[in-house]
């Protein structure tokens, strides 16, 4: 399964079709429909349209996963009545949202209104887009794959607190005004954390990085880093402990307090696919990818699509430390959360940064022997 | 300390304005009092007898006249006492109480709101639970209530 | 939740609170009018609805005030069943307390912890009174019913299981460090001026006052058990969940001495010599005459009980009908919203919800 | 089968069929390095093209008459009824316990939000005063269609015993359209519950 690709796929997919469809049609434009552009092209879209739709069955998976898990946390049982255990709940709420009417509140600027959740949403798939879940998931690996990842997971502050500021409400834009300062305080730590990766893999590639942890995970030398980095997220994702944004007791909903409908759909999808796009990293850049130890028997790995399925797993496994997270603890203040990102995770971060420079170091002493780095 | 004790230094420092005193059960007794010196036998009481504590102000409809009612607590002889002054009903106005007992302030306004008693002095006299400009006093005995019939709601919304 | 409607108007200067400005009377319910119009038993059914997540200690408040207008008195059993309801209403009510301040924290799982905990209680009301949260249980001159068999046994059972969970929500809230970043230190309410301001019970008694009228001024038959006071020194939000997860421990003393008591103790439930109207069960042969006695010996009753929200007081005139001629209640939660306007001032917005959640809103009693 | 040599086992792409294929129409073989190859068999399209029309146009024909998508909108909002969270008086405590641990409504699909423009239900719990009438119209008016009311109690649904007083509204159907009313006082959260799967019987039926 090595070089069969997630692109090939849609590329066969693509021919079969055009070749399919170029029969009706005369030769002229038979052949324009079979040359490699147009095929191409297809490919593209349909690459597109199966990466959106795994996306999109993951994040209401997700959904499903926390509503069940979070249910048992609380001694209750969650969604059971709609579907078998009720997988299909999140599915009748989806068009329900989608069925119901969007309202506009008079005051509202329709631009900014219209425009953020769709730009939020946009943007999440675009980085879901750029994650390898397994070799040869995405279509090539450009070299700075995870910084890309990273710039775009940061323009989120700026849509919620335009949808905040839009729909002239109050509470939206307090929430707005917080979600904005949270998200922002929290992507320096982030950065370094990721940071300390990139300096002991010794590339922004995350094909790269994923390869670089055959022999052992990252997590065991940048566990500070870590720490950091799953605090951040939760920060990023906007979940207890840091949900002051949403904060019902005082914000109503937060910044989404004036979208129903479509819009609150796309608000809700965006944020649980950033929840999953917080621990697909997590999972690269710090447990190993869609690798698993040596020591575990072949036959659990070799079986096909053993990446993308052990990913899966790695990845669930992650949120549900989320979501445990959120069962047990409660929310903090404005300002100490700020205090505790600026004062605590930064100086956390460089830490981690100093300690993965210090394992390089190491690795390039002459007593232990250089060993030589694959990335770089 | 018994009510005899209290009232009787009550009537010394206020000669003929302190009415008579009536047993109840569970506390000092009921002290009726002229509302003339409303604020100086409150000051008399927090200061010189130690009823630091407000429990309850409220207010009865006798028809004839309006009675309000003071519930104050003792902390250091852990005893309540009951104070009760006779209103005009055409002028059903007394001294309020919050200079001196600040609790008193939602109390008095909901004795204005229901029953309709005046407190000079109060710093925000309005009503407490009915929404302001509301026409009637409830809790007085000419407000009928009753079953209500069909109605047609027009409700104006702001 | 509990908190239900009411309106707080806040002027702010950045984040810190300048003045506040507490806006009520969303669920006046015109309560004092109804009772004018009603029998005195009736009006226990506006009672459990008074204060709905405290409805039996609603019942015993307005029933003290009333036999004594009235000129009654229960036998010693129901005055032991009551008691009992009493400190398991509190118990109730301070779960249901629990779980709506932690949900203000952001804390879902015990809200969850809670309201389950809080069902075995009402499971064990159901019971014997046969609601959830409105019971009618209580009856001028005694108690509707006795308590069905095997009930002191279910009781035991219930009451040593919640002991257990007690120390469970410790573990969810006070080894938890947000908690104590979000709770000590906040609304601040220094005795003296609780005390001029009004404020009763948890909030009081964690300014390090001893306040509480079941030792200060014993009623019903709490000057024969054994509790003590909980207090704390804080005056704070940490200090008022101390005080009421405290006080939820000393009432499972006192539900487990009222147990023993009604085990060796049994008797009759309602006084003897009522008349017909006040729903007396049997008559006593050879006194017909006092049960056409339609004019009771007029007088005015006036009780004051420790509620779980704080100090509740029912002031009933009797003028010699069947109807009270005047019902007043004091309600603790109206005051110590009433004193926002002095310990919320100086804090931050995202300061109001653990503070007011730390008062026990319950607007039914409020707004009556 | 091409000229150049297929560097991976090739993909099951072949469609199972007995059928020769056609003759008089090429093959359509492409390739791009890095792609492994795919021959393809072709459709039998000029035969494709009829059923499809039937198919369309019998689909076209269901969905005027409301039959195809309508009803999967219908299974949907009434899978996923968000009542809105706010509580009036002695039947939200009722209304919480149903979010509990033990009759957790949540298996239903029913989860409170706070913000009436995500709500499809207004569940009316408790005691409406003449203080609050506008407030309760402004948010049901806040609601976006489609959306449904619940009379939970006694007092919601007539005054309850309350009915006399000189502040309560008689029953919320006064105010706004109301779908279900819950007798009880307050009802118990079995009760609610019941009542919201009537609801969903009642959007069944209506088939909206």
């Amino acid at each position: 399964m090595s070089s069969v690709t997630l692109y090939s796929v849609a590329y066969s997919i693509a021919a079969i079709l055009l070749g399919g469809l170029a029969h009706l049609f005369p030769a002229p434009v038979h052949g324009w429909l079979i040359s490699g552009d147009v095929v191409t092209a297809l490919a593209t879209v349909i690459f597109a349209a199966i990466l959106l739709a795994a996306s999109m069955l993951n994040t209401i998976l997700l959904i499903w996963y926390e509503r069940k898990l979070l249910g048992r946390f609380m001694d209750r049982r969650g969604a059971m009545h709609v579907g078998y255990a009720g997988l299909l709940q999140n599915f009748a709420d989806g068009l329900k949202l989608f069925r119901k009417d969007t309202v506009r509140p008079g005051q509202a600027d329709p631009l900014g209104f219209w425009l953020s959740p769709t730009a939020y949403m946009v943007t999440s798939l675009v980085i879901f887009g750029l994650l390898p879940i397994s070799t040869g998931w995405n279509g090539g690996s450009l070299p700075l794959t995870l910084l890309l990842a990273l710039v775009i997971f940061s323009f989120a502050p700026l849509f919620i607190f335009l949808g905040a500021w839009a729909s002239n409400n109050k509470y939206s834009l307090i929430g707005g005004m917080r979600s904005a300062a949270q998200m922002i305080a929290y992507e320096v730590p982030i950065l370094l954390a990721v940071v300390a990766v990139v300096v002991l893999a010794g590339s922004f590639d995350l094909n790269t990085i994923v390869l670089e942890q055959r022999n052992y995970w990252f997590w065991a030398p940048l566990f500070l880093a870590l720490i950091v980095f799953l605090t951040g997220m939760l920060a990023e994702m906007e979940r207890i402990p840091f949900d002051l944004p949403e904060a019902e007791a005082e914000l109503v909903e937060g910044w989404n307090t004036e979208y129903g409908g479509m819009l609150f759909a796309f608000f809700m999808l965006a944020d649980y696919l950033r929840a999953l796009v917080g621990s697909i990293l997590v999972v690269l850049l710090f447990l190993g990818g869609w690798t698993l130890p040596s020591y575990i028997p072949a036959a659990l790995t070799s079986f096909p699509l053993a990446g993308i399925v052990w990913f899966m797993v790695k990845t669930y496994l992650v949120f549900g430390l989320f979501v445990w997270v959120r069962a047990s603890l409660p929310r903090i203040r404005t300002d100490q959360l700020l205090r505790l990102g600026w004062m605590r995770m930064v100086p956390l971060a460089l830490l981690s940064v100093i300690l993965a420079a210090l394992v390089v170091l190491a690795r390039c002493l002459p007593l232990i022997g250089c060993v030589p780095s694959m990335g770089g | 300390m018994d009510a005899k004790q209290l009232s009787d230094g009550l009537a010394t420092r206020f000669p003929g304005k302190i009415l008579g005193v009536d047993p109840l059960d569970g506390t000092l007794g009921r002290i009726r009092f002229d509302p003339a010196v409303a604020t100086d036998l409150f000051r008399s009481l927090r200061d010189d007898y130690q009823f630091t504590h407000l429990t309850l102000v409220g207010a009865t409809d006798w028809i004839d006249h309006r009675e309000v009612f003071y519930v104050l607590w003792s902390d250091t002889d852990r005893l309540y006492l009951v104070l009760s002054a006779n209103l005009p009903t055409d002028a059903p106005v007394i001294a309020s109480s919050v200079p001196i007992w600040p609790s008193a302030n939602a109390h008095e306004r909901e004795a204005w709101d229901l029953v309709g008693v005046k407190f000079e002095g109060h710093p925000d006299l309005r009503r407490i639970f009915m929404p302001e400009g509301y026409a009637y006093h409830p809790l007085l005995r000419s407000f009928k209530i009753h079953e209500p019939e069909d109605l047609e709601v027009k409700v104006r919304s702001d | 939740m509990t908190h239900g409607l009411w309106n707080l108007r806040v002027r702010i200067e950045g984040e810190i609170i300048k003045d506040v400005e507490p806006e009520m009377g969303y669920l006046h319910r015109g309560i004092e009018k109804i009772s004018e119009d009603r029998h005195y038993n009736e009006i226990i059914t506006l009672m459990d609805r008074t204060c709905y997540v405290a409805g039996l200690a609603w019942e015993h408040l307005f029933i003290v005030a009333a036999e004594q207008a009235l000129h009654v008195t229960p036998p010693e059993r129901a005055e032991y069943i009551r008691v009992l309801s009493a400190e398991l209403q509190r118990i109730a009510s301070h779960l249901m307390w629990y779980s709506a301040f932690v949900q203000d924290l952001g804390l879902m799982t015990p809200f969850l912890y809670g309201m389950r905990d809080r069902d075995l209680i009402l499971d064990l009301f159901q019971s014997y009174t046969g609601g959830r949260l409105t019971y009618e249980y209580m009856r001028v001159g005694g108690v509707r019913s006795d308590l069905p068999l095997g009930f002191t046994q279910r009781c035991r059972q219930v009451v040593d299981w919640l002991m257990d969970r007690f120390v469970e929500y410790d573990q969810l809230c006070l080894s938890s460090t947000i908690f104590h970043e979000r709770c000590d230190g906040l609304g601040v309410l220094l005795e003296p001026e609780a005390v001029a301001y009004g404020v009763t019970g948890p909030m009081l008694r964690s300014a390090g006052s001893h306040r509480d009228l079941r030792k200060d001024r014993p009623y019903s038959v709490y000057d024969k058990l054994q509790f003590q006071v909980a207090t704390a020194s804080t005056a704070d939000v940490t200090g008022r969940y101390l005080v009421r997860m405290e006080e939820m421990r000393q009432s499972v003393r006192i539900v487990r001495q009222c147990l023993d008591w009604l085990d060796d103790h049994p008797g009759p439930v309602m006084a003897e010599h009522l008349p017909r109207w006040l729903g007396a069960p049997y008559a006593p042969m050879g006194n017909e005459s006092y049960l056409l006695k339609r004019n009771y010996p007029t007088g005015v009753g006036l009780s004051m009980m420790e509620e779980p929200h704080g100090e509740a007081g029912a002031y009933v005139v009797n003028d010699g009908g069947e109807h009270p001629y005047r019902v007043k209640f004091r309600s603790p939660v109206l005051i110590n919203i009433w004193a926002a306007k002095r310990y919320l001032p100086g804090y931050r917005v995202a300061d109001i919800p653990p503070i007011m959640g730390s008062v026990d809103v319950c607007v039914g009693e409020c707004d009556r | 089968m091409s000229g150049q040599a297929p560097e991976v086992p090739r993909p099951a792409v072949r469609p199972q069929t007995d059928a020769s294929p056609a003759g008089d129409l090429p093959l359509a073989v492409i390739g791009q390095p890095g792609v492994p190859f795919v021959e393809i068999e072709t459709l039998r399209a000029r035969e494709f093209i009829p059923a499809a029309k039937e198919a369309l146009s019998s689909l076209l024909k269901e969905q005027a008459q409301g039959k195809l998508i309508r009803p999967v909108f219908n299974w949907a909002g009434r899978n996923s009824l968000f009542p809105l969270h706010w509580g009036l008086a002695c039947c939200a405590i009722e209304f919480a316990a149903a979010f509990g641990a033990r009759w957790d409504a949540e298996r239903f699909g029913v989860v409170p939000r706070s913000s009436p423009r995500q709500c499809d239900l207004l569940i009316v719990n408790g005691t409406v005063t003449w203080k609050v009438a506008h407030k309760l119209i402004a948010l049901y008016e806040q609601m976006p269609e489609p959306k449904w009311a619940i009379a939970m109690g006694n007092c919601a649904t007539g005054g309850g015993p309350f009915r006399t007083a000189y502040s309560v509204v008689p029953g919320v159907d006064k105010l706004i359209p109301v779908d279900v009313y819950i007798a009880g006082c307050p009802p118990r959260p079995e009760n609610m519950l019941d009542g919201i799967l009537r609801l969903e019987q009642l959007i069944k039926e209506r088939g909206e």
